[in-house]
């Protein structure tokens, strides 16, 4: 089961995962971040990944569902803490190419 | 001789998305009896989850009838570690076109489920015919004490 | 009503001792599923883990045909699970005795199988006839918010 | 899968256990141990059971079956490290008469 936080930080989502992000994570992590996205008006998404295990194509499909959304706008996605294999999965669905990879949370913020 | 069956468990479970996940943690159980490096676990993992969701979201995707059921066939060789999936939904109409990279149904979704499921594993076969179900044959070769 | 399935996973494994930690592993994998306890998944591992050995050691103990099948159904109703250990082998004679704390065939155990069944599951039902082999039902009930 | 690492200190056999003590792990553990046992003439046997999560009768059992070994001749079973739901199951199997608990190996081999 993937547990998500969301909190607002200089008007970016943080979005803190625990979990897989498979089909049944796909559709909660859609749920709670479009509520979030629509609740705050927020533009930048940050994904803490720290307690994610385990991706496939499903979870990949929803990250890529929320850029699709925000990048019209000028949004970014930003990740930090990208466990070894799950940034495999990123790279080969070439989706490190849209993403923004930071070390931390603070570091993410700053550099944006 | 590599053909004979050294371990087999078999399940049928309820086609919810929930089982999913069941079904790559049985994947990864059955697999753990090996000696296997965690990459390889993952790969497994990964290919299972895939195929097990395109029964759930694609076999049985508009189809109400709570009682579906997806088999999951695990299979341990002398050589090879085997996993079938199989459903009795919908069918794929051109296999071929299906296995396309970033070939999907849904526009929601990615086509990136027979990409990982090929480069995961070292075979992949998939049989299906329209109305009647698919079935997706994944091996992955144990090669002792060789890099990879 | 309680009494519709929620989720059911089916599994039909070779009568090999590698196969009882699959077993348990998988049960506790379903039943995360739910808001369990630490201690009442470690009670679902215990009481699954002695009825699918007693199939493998006792059911099937002395035969040495290799394709002897253990099932295990798992179902989820809305206020319990339930686990069904089945096996086709030796049957048990005397279910009253065998059920009795330290009774065991086998002068090596210790005949604490079916307490630990039936300590750590609300329910334990043995049906058994000798030659036809022995199914072994065991309920958990899903208690919400209540401490126990 | 149990794996057991043993070593003799002070003249008593220490088993150091990691997995599960289960019918697979009680075969592992009687075939190591009682060959630990006749190899070194140890008359106490130690128990490191830290890196063990789970046990259940068939692992009990062959614990039993060692302490009626070595009972005859003078020798005691040392327990340390025992996971809370470890020491459940022995103390329901009236295990824990006869075992004798420690908080650590050295602690053991000094109040023997
Ligand atoms: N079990 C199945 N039953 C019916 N159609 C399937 C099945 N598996 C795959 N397909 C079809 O093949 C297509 C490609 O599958 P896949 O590569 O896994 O990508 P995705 O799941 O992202 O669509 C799916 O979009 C679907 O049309
Ligand atoms: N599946 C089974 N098939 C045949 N006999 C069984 C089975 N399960 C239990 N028994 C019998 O019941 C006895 C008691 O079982 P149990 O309480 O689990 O203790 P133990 O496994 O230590 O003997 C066993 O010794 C065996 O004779």
């Amino acid at each position: 089961m993937l547990k998500l936080v969301t909190v607002m930080k200089q008007g970016v989502l943080v979005v803190r995962l625990t979990g897989e992000l498979d089909v049944c994570g796909a559709n909660e992590f859609r749920a709670v971040v479009d509520e979030a996205l629509e609740a705050s008006g927020a533009k930048h998404i940050l994904l803490n990944m720290q307690g994610v295990n385990f991706i496939d194509s499903s979870g990949l499909g929803v990250i890529l569902g929320r850029y699709r959304h925000i990048a019209p706008l000028g949004g970014k996605i930003l990740v930090v803490h990208l466990a070894p294999q799950v940034q495999r999965i990123f790279e080969l669905a070439g989706l490190m190419k849209i993403l923004n990879i930071y070390q931390s949370e603070d570091q993410a913020l700053e550099l944006l | 001789m590599g053909t004979q069956i050294k371990n087999q468990i078999k399940f049928s479970m309820l086609s919810v998305d929930e089982n999913v996940g069941f079904a790559r943690t049985a994947a990864a159980a059955f697999a753990a009896q090996l000696d296997l490096t965690l990459t390889e676990i993952d790969e497994i993992k990964v290919a299972v989850s895939e195929a097990v969701s395109n029964s759930v979201i694609h076999g049985y995707g508009d189809c109400n009838d709570k009682q579906n059921y997806i088999e999951l066939i695990m299979n341990l060789f002398q050589d090879k570690l085997e996993f079938t999936v199989i459903d009795y939904g919908r069918g794929i109409a051109d296999i071929k076109e299906a296995r396309q990279p970033s070939f999907s149904s849904d526009p929601e979704r990615m086509g990136l489920g027979f990409v990982f499921m090929d480069s995961f594993m070292d075979e992949l076969e998939v049989i299906s015919e329209l109305g009647q179900g698919t079935t997706v044959r994944m091996v992955k070769m144990l090669v002792p004490c060789v890099e990879h």
